[in-house]
């Protein structure tokens, strides 16, 4: 069996069972009958309202992969990739459910106390608690060492003061994850998460931020004035972890993206090819032209390789063995593939490419951040530069 | 450095005037402007009283008599500014000329001098919804009727669409001549029973330059509004213009691949990452000498192909490979100079977000590249 | 990283055994042979002496019994030495399978053992002068006279056009049929009287493997010549045997693309410029990390592929994808690892300068890349 | 008038007179009837013979910028563009006349004792004496500053020793311009240029370095142990100058390495256009694929940016204003578009673009090295990195 979004007869490697299938079939219904048709007035307000997060939350789309006592399904990962491939071929970039799902969520699945994780995690699979991730500030982007947001201690908690950037879901977010210096001299040790209730005083959100695209996801810097958490509020109980978990959870952050912009990718393709067949110039199908047909071949292969290569990566993460470097060169390779070929998609549109009426026209917008977000693609390269060395076989 | 070196003090002080007129004028409703999605008639009144509308043409119609240069200069400065949707070159220096060009002395004087001032904000309307940069296959009729015409069809991708009160319009008043059955007609849409507008088109940026479709739905046109009062010479008209057209959208493509890499120069000058000023990064000060290279080649290039157009010796090929060389390299230095911003590069406050959305027209308008490849193809 | 998950411990011994007779046979004349432009019979010998020939031929026939994994530890090994020119793949892998898949029972019985102990070397003659990819254009008639076959025509670009002794020839049997009016014939090139060989062709790289024009004039060709025994077949048999072929192709360009990353990793750590190792610079981590990318994943799209193929299910598409993509990158890696040797990158001394000149054929040979997006197009 | 080998109808930039033009036609028949037959031979010997250096010499076509005392005729930069464009079309890699005229001979002329001047010059232009420079070094490539050959004070001289690597008629060579440490503790300081004979007692010649292309120019190692010079053989007769002076020549060099450039994608465009037209696939000519079309379009409009900006560079550097980092732009992006250009050239001609005897194949061979030769790319965005900054206007 192939996957139904491969672009080639090769079988998928992917254990797919007969409950995916059933999974992904009412993944679908969802996204294209409550979801998708939302986008645009969503688009408008820059905001998902919290009645699509409970819904996804009662059809068990939130947070599937959680343990049933803390009101997951106990769903493997394919779950994940099953409803973040959904998602895209709706066209639906927002609500964020993978930030969610499968970057929050497991924060706390991972590290949190036991009191912590029946306090969010139930919440979070409802969809009664939206949850964020607080790491990103005006000054450090990719470079997580150089966060300026301070925790101090008090008699009977922390703290907290600073800012963060780009936060998204930050608009709607009941909880952040937040990174902070405990220990401002203790340099990448120095750095703890803390899970913050943003109906704290002290915490402030700021403008929802204008974006080049994905106009449906809130995006927010927020504020931390002398904030006060209690002690229960650092994630796992013990200081100066915090750079150890985040750099732990990447690799699973990375596969997800691959996840989307393959996704991406896929759906491009999809609606190009119906376009250049539909469409006429100079008295034949866009399609006939050799230009048309060699661009596409190109980005079906390259398509088709990045299948080969999420699947398996896909396998090894199941299998634990997904490495840092590995899983850098998924993220790096399928965005700025994702990015190309969604370019190249739209050229093909010619005029009605740059009409956001048009998919391919959002795409594009949407799309570009990819080479960005999750650590810029110089990240990548670094991360895969510095494991080089040893043969291959 | 290799400069520019057509500019006389003349060309400066005008350049003075423009800069002052974005910063005052333009700038502080830029974004307003682009939430409106439109830009309002004040300001196309305003720029013919400060002489930013048809600098080049005579001024026995009110124009400013001056050169290509005075074109490029106000696409420079409100490219600085960022602002790459004003439309005064569409309206200045590819429709007025049309009129300047092939009109009969009659349409001169009428319209003109009231383009010079802003009073008519022009648009030209040619693509259609079936006929993107396939100009033989329009299907908009202008029929005789009595002495004059009945207008049927329409357009797509109109800009000035919304605002835009006197529009040229290609139509076929010979349905059977092909290239030959083409005429261009002079609509103003005051008087225009049976015109309507579209919505206007959201786009991925340029956001305050509308977009529209536009319907003609048994339009009355007197005989006085074909161009030149002769049928049929539509297609010549277009096809001799293109050379200049091009060169105004190299203009903008070159103005915009230089400001990107200015401003990516001085925030990766600020910047810092690692402990360390991003421009002090390898990759950082490579990607930036691939972009400087490729902003300095257009211009020198662009440059050369306007002193070949004023001794009147640009032809048809050397444009093409003009425009889709330099919007290519827009596009791709945007790309390069926003990552280089990171995340700040994604939000519409910094310009290079704005840069990058703009840039994308660039290979599409006024003939994709793919066009242009094959008009540069086909005279090997 | 992701490793290779098919091999057994017996496929580790044979590529223990094929690492040995690389390094002690084939390495030491490498240069040796590149300058005589051929590789010499005794190879050959011993090559089918020391089981590196016909290694999945069913040893009914004399072959090896193994598996598609046979082929790539072959071709790795050879790669690992910068040998990419030695053809025991084309002879083995490409060739045989002909005679055993499609051939008669005498056939098999004739040339397949003698094939697996290198007595006979294989060569197949399809290109030709005016028929490059385009396989139904091809000229070369083999006209029934008696019982047997007259055959004319002319080949080119022919892989061990100099030293095979037994050559595989696409002729027409009927002039008219199109597709269906070819035939393969087995030309054993000792008893052909007509036939002669051109000169052997000189190549920017694989130097050590010889490539000639081949002429037939008027040789005969009695009845059993004619493979399988039928007329008519040639076409189908050349179409069902592109998948497997691609992949050959493609493993040779994977190999050689991990292998140049292998080297230029070595080199740049070693070497300093500027007081600093050139893996220091960010530029060199930056191009390595992009072609290890291109590495791993050529690397996994073709294991999938292989296993696609032993299960039965590699269509002529993904094939064709494969090819072309890897052949690509491979060129790609070899042009950005040659650059980072600096000078000694030119140098021939160097195995990134052999493995750059040969992997331009990669892009051309065995279908052309743009053949492979225009079959990969066709089924959009 | 447009250049003659112009991709478009501009008009050209350049101040030809009809001097230049009767230049070019007789430099063309020379390249022509006396060079370009010869190369398979050359190519074979991996050395020219010295008989064609004289008789270039003859000519006119060496040094012919040198003013009349030293031999040359006086003129200007354009001649020196005429032979090489000349040079290039007719297909002629060796020999290095440029290296000879372009290179070497100013160095002498610019800095040289006047003594120097006369002993070196009018036999370089006449042919009886081919030079070569002395630069790069089995650990130093494109970084001057770490080479290891030393010339160290005698009574009388200087004694050198050290190796050289890639030095160009390093076999057939007179004279060597050589680079050496006469102060190792003074870094760029410390490097000074001496005029060697190939005749002293202690310079030897290393192998003749088998290349990937450019078979018919000799390459090689040469090695000085103890070898005595007078101190005469200082350039210009002051120590510690040779980086500077190395420096200075530079724009000159990258100049040149443009216009040799330039007239390889010329030459690429002429020939394939030619093939494409002629050859035939599925019935129709090549030419009139689309992809052909598209990826000649895309060639010819690369080089006719190129041949705007060449025109410019040679105008400014006629006018001395050209700068380093302009100079290292054309060098650096007309060696990548000469090595895409030539690629894609070579794949339209299929299989035959692999064999050696279509001069393609040969192009894309010896055309490789422009990306390393005179400073590598990456040392040419680096100069271009270090003076970004300011506005363009």
């Amino acid at each position: 069996m192939s996957h139904p979004y491969a672009q080639t007869g090769l079988p998928t490697a992917l254990p797919y069972t007969d409950e995916h299938a059933i999974f992904r079939s009412s993944a679908r219904r969802f996204f294209e009958t409550e979801v998708a048709p939302k986008q645009a007035e969503w688009e408008e307000a820059h905001l998902t309202p919290r009645s699509i997060w409970k819904r996804a939350g009662e059809l068990g789309f939130l947070c599937p992969r959680l343990p049933e006592q803390y009101g997951g399904a106990g769903a493997d990962f394919l779950h994940a990739v099953i409803l973040a491939e959904e998602q895209v071929r709706s066209g639906a970039i927002a609500p964020m459910y993978t930030l969610q799902s499968d970057v929050v969520a497991p924060y706390l699945l991972q590290y949190g106390t036991e009191e912590q994780k029946q306090r969010y995690l139930p919440a979070m699979a409802s969809g009664d608690c939206i949850a964020s991730i607080g790491m990103t500030e005006p000054s450090a982007g990719s470079d997580l060492q150089g966060i300026r947001t301070t925790a101090k201690r008090t008699k009977d908690g922390y703290a907290i003061n600073g800012q963060k950037t780009f936060i998204s879901n930050g608009i709607n977010a009941d909880l952040v994850v937040l990174a902070a210096k405990t220990d401002a001299a203790a340099g990448a040790r120095g750095v703890s998460l803390f899970l913050v209730d943003t109906a704290t005083r002290g915490f402030s959100r700021g403008r929802n931020l204008k974006k080049l695209g994905q106009h449906a996801a809130d995006t927010a810097e927020l504020f931390f004035d002398d904030m006060r958490v209690p002690e229960e509020a650092l994630l796992g109980g013990i200081e100066g972890r915090g750079f150890p978990q985040l750099m732990d959870r990447l690799v699973e952050e990375r596969l997800m993206t691959g996840v989307v912009s393959v996704a991406m990718i896929d759906r491009a393709l999809a609606l190009t090819i119906q376009y250049v067949k539909d469409r006429k110039a100079f008295g034949q199908r866009v399609l006939d032209f050799q230009n048309t047909r060699f661009t596409l071949a190109e980005a079906k292969t390259e398509a088709a390789v990045l299948h080969a290569f999420l699947e398996q990566c896909i396998l090894d993460f199941m299998a634990g063995t997904l490495d840092p470097a590995t899983s850098a060169m998924l993220k790096y390779w399928s965005t700025e593939q994702q990015n190309a070929i969604v370019d190249d998609c739209l050229q093909l549109h010619g005029g009605y490419g740059y009409i956001l009426d048009y998919p391919i026209a959002k795409m594009w917008a949407d799309g570009r951040i990819s080479k960005i977000y999750g650590g810029a693609n110089e990240i990548m390269k670094d991360i895969i530069g510095r494991t080089l060395g040893g043969r291959t076989r | 450095m290799i400069r520019s070196r057509h500019y006389t003090p003349a060309h400066e002080d005008f350049r003075a005037g423009v800069r002052r007129f974005m910063e005052k004028e333009c700038a502080p409703y830029r974004d307003a402007w682009q939430a409106a999605g439109r830009t309002p008639p004040e300001l196309w009144r305003k720029a013919g009283e400060a002489g930013l509308l048809c600098t080049k043409m005579s001024p026995e119609y009110g124009g400013g008599g001056g050169d290509l240069f005075h074109c490029l200069i106000v696409l420079e400065e409100q490219t600085r500014i960022c602002f790459n949707e004003l439309t005064f070159y569409l309206h200045s220096d590819i429709i007025a000329p049309y009129i300047e060009l092939y009109g009969t002395e009659d349409q001169k004087r009428r319209y003109l001098p009231k383009m010079a001032t802003g009073e008519f904000v022009a648009a030209i309307a040619m693509t259609e919804p079936g006929a993107g940069s396939d100009l033989q296959a329009i299907r908009t009729t202008a029929r005789a009727v009595g002495n004059g015409y009945r207008l049927n069809g329409q357009k797509v991708f109109i800009s000035n669409g919304q605002v835009g009160n006197l529009i040229v319009v290609a139509a076929k008043t010979d349905g059977g001549a092909g290239a030959k059955g083409i005429s261009l007609f002079l609509l103003e849409t005051e008087k225009a029973e049976g015109f309507t507008r579209g919505k206007n088109l959201k786009k991925i940026g340029c956001k305050a330059q509308d977009s529209s479709e536009l319907f003609f739905d048994d339009v009355y046109l007197p005989p006085e509004a074909l161009l030149g009062g002769v049928e049929g010479q539509g297609f010549p008209m277009l096809m001799r213009r293109l050379p200049e057209e091009r060169l105004i959208m190299a203009m903008s493509a070159v103005a915009n691949t230089e400001e990107a890499v200015t401003e990516t120069v001085a925030y990766t000058s600020e910047r810092k990452a690692f402990g360390q000023r991003l421009m002090d990064f390898q990759n950082t000060r490579f990607k930036l000498a691939e972009a400087k290279t490729k902003a300095v080649l257009g211009r020198v290039f662009l440059e050369r192909c306007m002193d070949a157009f004023i001794e009147g010796k640009l032809d048809t090929t050397t444009a093409a490979m003009l425009k889709w060389w330099t919007t290519q390299r827009q596009n791709e230095v945007a790309d390069e100079c926003l990552q280089l911003h990171g995340g700040y590069g994604y939000m519409m406050e910094y310009d290079i977000a704005r840069r990058y959305a703009d840039s994308r027209l660039g290979r599409i308008a006024g003939g994709t590249n793919e066009i242009m490849k094959d008009i540069i193809g086909r005279t090997l």
